[in-house]
């Protein structure tokens, strides 16, 4: 079974990593998930590719405290987070989060929490890939 | 040793395309204070620093810029995140 | 493909939901999904199966509805609803919601209004199957 | 025709359960509303009704129980849902 929290290159299967979440509980009454996907449409340009750098081993300690984090805040049973890094072409996934508890309400609500906090907390930076040009992508504040 | 302690600092995304490069090696001077090793970098590549949001010394975010900085820290400025 | 809205015995694939889901828009960025397992312990007792009873009929159009509502409300890009009943085992899905949008917040809130409103709105009732005996689950209002 | 119009009635899940039946074929009575149907069931079986929650007339939700019962109406009488 592949580590819960991952940053990588390859796309990923939501049937495996359901499996693997489920694996460590029975009582697992409610998964809630978030797929992130490269968007071939970004503020009004057309976008061929996206390509993502990291500072890797920061990105990866972050996401692993982020989903300890998660699983403390809200009593998951337990949670996952996967990364890509590379370049992805239009409605090629990016990001999975996937939040696993006894009840719909907390796996939700984590789910929720984790791509907020993820997008504050790991490093990773975006890059816009058009016919105009290529622009990295600033978040406004 | 004297003259041999280095600083690695790191560049990614939008502030290493600033940059020109991903990696630069920094003398490292004793006393040195992570906020000296940014304003000696910010005064050569001052674009680059105009989008420099956050700081971490060996992987860990930094707040405060007056803390000592050993040397062969590993330092990374970068920019606003934009993953997920 | 299979249809977005389905009540159905077999299990289902979220892959394949998913790639259902993406197939129509390559503007989709963000993918709420939201699966409820059965669980192996409820209310102090163990449950070794659930069974469901629907109002086939009903169901399958008040879920269709709920699909429409859901893209009406939130602007999605699209939704699909699977339901299974007949006998599920502990750790074994029985529903499965996903909403796809431009954008996570629109996504992962629709997806948790369409959980919440199913169980109002949707004629299926479960029973759980325990050593101890069998009890339709009565929800508090 | 006379005497041949029927209510189909269904039940499910726990009301089923307390009828001992799915479904009953009803007599359909000229000017008949949804309330005398729900009233004479409800007399014969006590026990179902109490946890009878929702009404539904061919297949839609229906709340005002004045409202007038065609012939061939499918009614169901159910109990608080649980799926999901």
């Amino acid at each position: 079974m592949q580590q819960a929290v991952r940053i990588q290159r390859e796309d990923f299967s939501q049937d495996d990593e359901i499996k693997a979440l489920k694996a460590g509980s029975k009582r697992m009454g409610g998964i809630g998930t978030f797929l992130g996907c490269a968007r071939d449409f970004s503020e009004g340009r057309e976008v061929s590719e996206i390509s993502f750098d990291a500072y890797g081993s920061m990105a990866l300690s972050e996401m692993k405290q982020l989903r300890s984090d998660a699983i403390e805040k809200f009593g998951l049973l337990d949670a996952r987070i996967v990364h890509r890094i590379g370049t992805v072409r239009g409605g090629d996934n990016i990001v999975f989060i996937a939040a696993g508890a006894e009840h719909r309400v907390a796996a939700l609500e984590a789910c929720r929490w984790m791509i907020d906090e993820l997008k504050q907390r790991v490093p990773i930076w975006k890059k816009e890939i058009t016919p105009q040009g290529d622009t990295w992508v600033m978040p406004h504040p | 040793m004297r003259g041999e302690e280095v600083i690695k600092v790191l560049f990614f995304g939008p502030v290493a395309e600033r940059i020109g490069n991903g990696v630069l090696q920094i003398a490292h001077r004793p006393g040195m204070r992570l906020q000296d090793l940014r304003d000696g970098l910010a005064a050569q590549y001052p674009q680059a620093f105009e989008i420099v949001c956050f700081t971490a010394m060996n992987g860990e975010s930094v707040r405060d810029m007056s803390i000592p900085l050993p040397d062969s820290s590993e330092v990374a400025f970068m920019a606003r995140f934009s993953g997920g």
